[in-house]
């Protein structure tokens, strides 16, 4: 299992090449790419954030969470932090199992799940200057 | 008891650091906290709600005693992970 | 946008790339793998076979209800067809879109649609001889 | 007239060959194919519910007509996609 915050690029190759083995029968993924606009706005860049320590536990928690919940232990969470361009990849998830259902759900389970628990934040660049993009208070109840 | 307090994001451009410092009554709590956070920082009070707090890396409720030594840290709403 | 048997190896990379673009937020992508185990029996290899024109004129199908359903025009589907062995990709498909939600429900409506209405056939070999794996007869009101 | 059918998987194997051909009316349906398909090939009959017959590269019901050089094969259960 990957649970791990980077500063270099995300290989989403290597993510899913990490949770094939015999048994697996579908891997699906996801790759959260840094989008040339945000609401209504042109971006030019981003830096993404993290609370070092706090946001890779988090991240194993949110493992943990879909082990229980569907039973996929072969998954890997890759979040990155620093500047970013259009395009680059900010987060990148594969999850797989013996049957599809199981591990679609595990992958959007895990993109959702980390928006609401890791404590990552973004600043987008644009023509108008910078701006903390701030979607998700944190519930420390359901957290 | 004087705690320090990791800021991030929105939160550190309030305070101007990465850390700060306040005072708490011994045996206090999150919402000790979140009060003398206000007055210090006034800013804070108009959006109290959408921050969280962290007690050694874990999301705290207002009743999480704080004990001297914990990491303590301020979470604005997060934006990881979005797409 | 990319609908097409192949006889070679499926590239997931390719896929991926493929569907990206700078508006895009969010990629999705489902592997699906030759398991080495089917309903209890040990698996060696497969084949696949498809009836050659109109398995790709019905993934061309299933791209365009993609299209009406989830308005995602960013899809790559491919399916290999000869002999496959253990691990080696089946179907890879990959759809992107400004957000999240839609790549999701547009990837999990390709494999699951495909399985439904393109003539593609698996023959299983395992310990005990061949099987012809026969799991959705065709319904052609809905087809 | 007489039809070509191709035959494709599990129907190959019962039929022996990649295309058969078969006698139906002129004028005939999907529903002619199946029965002349049942009386020639036994081991159709007991799962001709499971066998999809697709006229022109399109699955077709037992209603749709057949005209004479229309691609005509039987399509059983299919399986890829498979995960």
């Amino acid at each position: 299992m990957i649970c791990r915050i980077v500063e270099t690029p995300i290989d989403m190759g290597e993510l899913m090449k990490h949770v094939e083995e015999d048994e697996v029968g579908g891997v699906c993924s996801f790759t959260g790419l840094v989008r040339n606009h945000s609401r209504g706005q042109k971006v030019t860049h981003l830096e993404y954030h993290a609370y070092p320590g706090m946001a890779e536990k988090k991240m194993r928690q949110v493992a943990e969470e879909i082990e229980e919940r569907f039973g996929v232990t072969r998954l890997a969470l890759e979040h990155r932090v620093g500047t970013l361009k259009i395009g680059e990849i900010a987060v990148g998830i594969a999850a797989a199992s013996a049957h599809r259902d199981a591990s679609f759900k595990a992958c959007r389970y895990a993109i959702d799940r980390i928006k609401q628990i890791v404590p990552i934040w973004k600043k987008e660049f644009g023509e108008d200057g910078a701006v903390w993009v701030e979607e998700c208070p944190v519930d420390a109840e359901t957290a | 008891m004087r705690v320090k307090v990791l800021c991030f994001a929105w939160a550190r451009e309030v305070t101007g650091e990465d850390e700060i410092e306040l005072e708490i009554p011994d045996g206090g709590t999150v919402a000790d906290l979140r009060a003398r956070l206000g007055e210090e920082f006034p800013p804070f009070s108009n959006r109290m709600e959408s921050i969280a707090v962290s007690v050694n890396q874990e999301f705290a409720g207002d009743a999480r005693g704080i004990a001297a030594g914990d990491e303590l840290a301020l979470i604005p709403p997060i934006s990881g992970g979005l797409a």
